[in-house]
């Protein structure tokens, strides 16, 4: 089980460093999801289910939409 | 040099909170607040979901302000946006039918899926945050999926309002009858573990979600649209 | 291993702080830094469930019976990180239409080109 | 039944009701606001005497503290309860007149919910809803200042709530750490088992706290936000914003400070910081050319002078703070509103351009004038009193510290002096000698000034009206058992 969580929160913290190299914003948005996500998971494992349904619902999926309109209204690549 | 600058202020904040942390031992006993909700949260709130007792019961007052905040980030925005010059009428390609047809059938389970977590926000995980993010995200499918369909604007608003009225006169007719405190739990708390039971709670987290529910819209709708 | 139960948690939380602190101090992009907040935000949420946690504790519903009282983990993290997410939207909401306005006016997201006002 | 929850429901109530009533008649929206803080000042000055008596813990929910959350009406929070619904009432008036463009209503909703976050934070009894309506007069002040949606207005939006957004953070992740010590978020309840824990672990937190509440307080290193965001707003959201926000933030760090903490060894450190705050601030409005920024670092200023005279540690040092706080509400707000006119009237906010406005603009002009002498402190108005108070409190420590300080002080009095007179003197003594036609700002408008100019002369001329309520305040942050014994009962 461990082992699993370990892996897990590797993998959220590389998305996390990766959300800071991608040039391409809708990259980083990916990425930032991706931890929200992770961090839902292990919110659930920390027998926290409430949580990890909110942060499931808001925190990956309608700020990775808010996010998105954002940039498709500004531009998609940083300079 | 400012990134330099910037990690070495970092590794000092981490170094005092890695101090602080011997004092917080992982996985230990939970503490005495935490512990009194626990033993009592089911005779005073009647919910099963302790979560949902110190959200609405305990913490009622919280929830209170959270759900302000949601309302001013909705209005903030819609004051941000709403200034600004718009440029014509964006031209809207019509969505395939099968996305059309898909939408259709999704969009009100998608409704009643949210509905459900938050009628069973005392019972179960999830309650009317959660259910008001999921409302507003079949608000979001159906922006995706047929665009030329647009929210009532005045339904939005209306129905945002009178959630948050519910949730302030339930809490003024606690102070009027029961125990004169604000938000308290003056309705019969019914039968454990059934959906009528414990007293104001469906009826706040049941407002908390339309709330939730028509703000999101909201944003995403003055988003899309206004900008 | 003991090392690695008894502090993984922690490591993910403050390791998405720190990185969330580095986004905003360094990052110039406007959209990038709002990502910042949004990792940080997320970074103290887990914070905050993992010191509620108590060690093979279950959730605090008493969904069915048999639960044993004693060994539910601590509510009260999980109703204020409730109220933390929903105001971590909030503000990214705010955050991002005012992102949008700024690009109306200058054409631009880069921190370092936008000096109406001296920063 | 006056229950002081109702300070903060009903305004509330209003900002939820306010959307559906703009439908209904777009004309009647913008007395809203006048009503419900009208409402909160007969609340608060019907409250006044009876919580002088004794103070009113409200229980929410009817759950005793530490288990539910709880309302402390003590002096202090009916002090600024009182001051925030004054301010609130009287710019409200003056906005009828002032704001013409723009989503009205959602300005009125905005303008509500900010002084109900206020209101909030200086009422309530407990950490982590002092987070959440920190987070509520946060959020609305970003939306206030890029209100107008020019360039400056949502540049300095954007950095105010970058800067505002990690201070709430390190805030919530301080709340964590304390919580995770102590397994409490009452405030009572955490000063009671304070001395339980060791300092060194009790250190971080009170720092990650007070930084995150600093931010909104604008203390030294936090406030590079502040000249920006207060210039940038409506004048109307610049008085609230430099009279009530800044010190409400203030009110929250020395609340943490004294009552949670007991940190009165951090003091020192804070007399400090606070005249560095004092001379930065009066230093940078020397040099300013726009006549809001200036004003937006004389705010800087005064919080400093306020730090200074709170961090004394005495009963006559804290309760003339708090009168500094008083007149410097009622002084800059009274200068932001006439600003406001000035700025409407010329076009500009160009120091150099007010040249030969006082013949133009005579009443507004005169309010703005004595807006400045008040907060300058000269006699006989409300500045000097408690400039006065605050230096006869230094002196009475009997330090020679504090005696060296006072110099400083008066120095940054005479920076601030200088650059008041130079404003009044191109008002009054420059530009065209002819006679030009007058055009002054609408008449509800100057009668709202005109009762932040009574008040101040009122105050000025009579200090002893307040002196009860300021001594049973000051008393509140020194006996901080008192505090506990009242909540935990």
């Amino acid at each position: 089980m461990i082992i699993i969580i370990s892996l897990l929160v590797i993998i959220m913290l590389t998305a996390a460093v990766s959300a800071i190299f991608f040039k391409d914003l809708l990259n980083a948005v990916i990425a930032a999801c991706m931890v929200s996500l992770i961090a839902s998971v292990l919110f659930y494992l920390l027998q926290a289910p409430d949580v990890a349904m909110a942060e499931a619902s808001i925190g990956a999926a309608l700020v990775a939409a808010i996010f998105i309109i954002a940039i498709s209204k500004t531009k998609r690549h940083e300079e | 040099m400012k990134k330099i600058i910037s990690l070495i202020l970092l590794f000092i904040i981490c170094l005092g909170i890695v101090f602080c942390l011997q004092d917080i031992p992982f996985g230990a006993a939970k503490t005495k607040v935490g512990h009194y909700y626990i033993d009592n949260g089911r005779e005073e709130t009647g919910a099963t979901n302790i979560v949902t007792s110190v959200v609405l019961n305990y913490r009622g007052f919280d929830t209170l302000g959270e759900v302000t905040i949601l309302f001013l980030a909705a209005i903030g925005l819609g004051a941000v946006l709403a200034t600004l010059k718009k440029k014509g009428k964006r031209q809207i390609e019509p969505a395939s039918l099968i996305l059309k047809t898909g939408c259709r059938f999704l969009f009100p389970l998608i409704l009643l899926f949210g509905a459900y977590i938050f009628i069973h926000g005392h019972l179960t995980p999830g309650g009317g945050f959660q259910g008001g993010a999921i409302i507003a995200s079949a608000f979001l499918l159906v922006y995706l999926g047929c665009r030329e369909r647009k929210i009532n604007e005045v339904a939005n608003k209306i129905t945002e309002s009178i959630a948050g009225l519910v949730f302030i006169v339930m809490g003024l007719i606690g102070l009027t009858v029961g125990g004169h405190y604000f938000l308290s739990n003056f309705m019969p708390k019914g039968e454990i573990n059934t959906l009528f039971s414990s007293g104001i709670i469906p009826i706040i987290y049941i407002a908390i979600g339309f709330k939730v529910g028509s703000e999101l819209t909201g944003i995403i709708d003055n988003l899309m649209e206004k900008s | 291993m003991e090392f690695l139960s008894n502090y993984i948690y922690y490591i993910g939380a403050f390791g998405l702080i720190f990185i969330g602190l580095f986004i905003i101090l360094v990052k110039h992009n406007l959209i990038k830094v709002i990502i910042g907040i949004g990792i940080l935000d997320t970074g103290v949420n887990l914070f905050l469930i993992a010191v509620g946690y108590i060690s093979k504790g279950t959730a605090p519903i008493f969904s069915k019976a048999g639960l044993d009282a004693n060994n539910m983990v601590d509510p009260v993290p999980q109703a204020l990180v409730l109220t933390s997410i929903v105001i971590g939207v909030a503000i990214l909401a705010l955050a991002l239409s005012l992102a949008i306005r700024l690009y109306k006016h200058y054409g631009t997201l880069d921190l370092r080109k936008i000096k109406e006002q001296r920063w | 039944m006056v229950n002081p929850i109702l300070l903060i429901v009903v305004p509330l109530g209003l900002a939820f009701a306010l959307p559906i009533v703009n439908l209904i008649s777009k004309k009647i929206i913008k007395y809203i606001p006048v009503l419900a803080f009208l409402f909160n000042l007969i609340l608060s000055l019907l409250l006044i005497p009876k919580v002088l008596e004794q103070t009113i813990i409200v229980k929410i929910g009817g759950f005793h503290p530490p288990f539910g959350i709880n309302l402390f009406v003590g002096p202090v929070g009916i002090l600024f309860s009182t001051l925030i619904a004054l301010a609130g009432f009287l710019v409200s008036i003056y906005a009828l007149s002032y704001i013409k463009e723009g989503p009205k209503e959602k300005y009125h909703i905005l303008y509500l919910l900010l002084l109900t976050g206020a209101t909030g934070v200086v009422l309530t009894g407990d950490m982590f809803n002092l987070f959440v309506f920190f987070e509520i007069l946060c959020i609305s002040s970003y939306a206030l200042v890029a209100y107008l949606g020019n360039k400056a207005g949502i540049e300095s939006s954007i950095k105010y709530l970058i800067q505002g957004s990690v201070g709430s953070s390190l805030l919530l992740l301080g709340i964590g750490l304390l919580y995770g010590q102590l397994g409490t978020l009452n405030m009572a309840d955490i000063a009671n088992q304070i001395n339980s824990i060791s300092s060194p672990s009790i250190f971080v937190p009170m720092i990650f706290i007070i930084t995150g509440l600093g931010i909104e307080a604008a203390i030294f290193p936090l406030n590079a936000w502040l000249p920006d965001a207060h210039s940038s707003a409506p004048s109307s959201i610049s008085a609230i914003l430099s009279g009530i926000a800044i010190e409400v933030g203030l009110y929250a760090v020395i609340r943490v400070i004294f009552t949670i903490f007991n940190a009165s060894s951090f003091l020192m450190f804070f007399v400090f910081l606070g005249v560095l705050t004092l001379l930065i601030g009066e230093m940078s409005a020397f040099s300013q050319k726009n006549i809001k920024r200036m004003l937006a670092y004389s705010s800087i200023g005064q919080i400093g002078l306020i730090m200074f005279a709170i961090s004394l540690n005495t009963q006559l040092g804290i309760s003339a703070g708090f009168f500094q706080m008083i007149s410097h509400t009622l002084g800059k707000g009274l200068l932001f509103l006439s600003v406001g006119f000035l700025i409407y009237k010329t076009g500009s906010m160009k120091i150099s351009s007010f040249e030969g406005i006082g013949k133009k603009m005579p009443i507004t002009s005169l309010l703005f004038t004595i807006g400045a002498f008040s907060i300058v402190g000269l006699p006989p108005f409300a500045g000097f009193a408690s400039k006065f108070m605050i230096i006869k409190a230094a002196l009475t420590t009997g330090q020679l510290l504090f005696t060296v300080l006072i110099g400083v002080i008066l120095l940054g009095t005479v920076i601030e002096g200088a650059y008041f007179f130079k404003v009044i003197q191109s008002i009054y003594f420059k530009g065209t000698t002819d006679i030009i036609k007058r055009d002054e700002a609408p008449l509800i408008a100057l009668i709202s000034m005109s009762i932040f100019v009574l008040l101040i002369i009122f105050i000025g001329v009579y200090p002893d009206f307040i002196a009860r309520i300021l001594n049973s305040a000051a008393s509140e942050f020194i006996n901080r058992i008192d505090y506990i014994r009242s909540v935990l009962g």
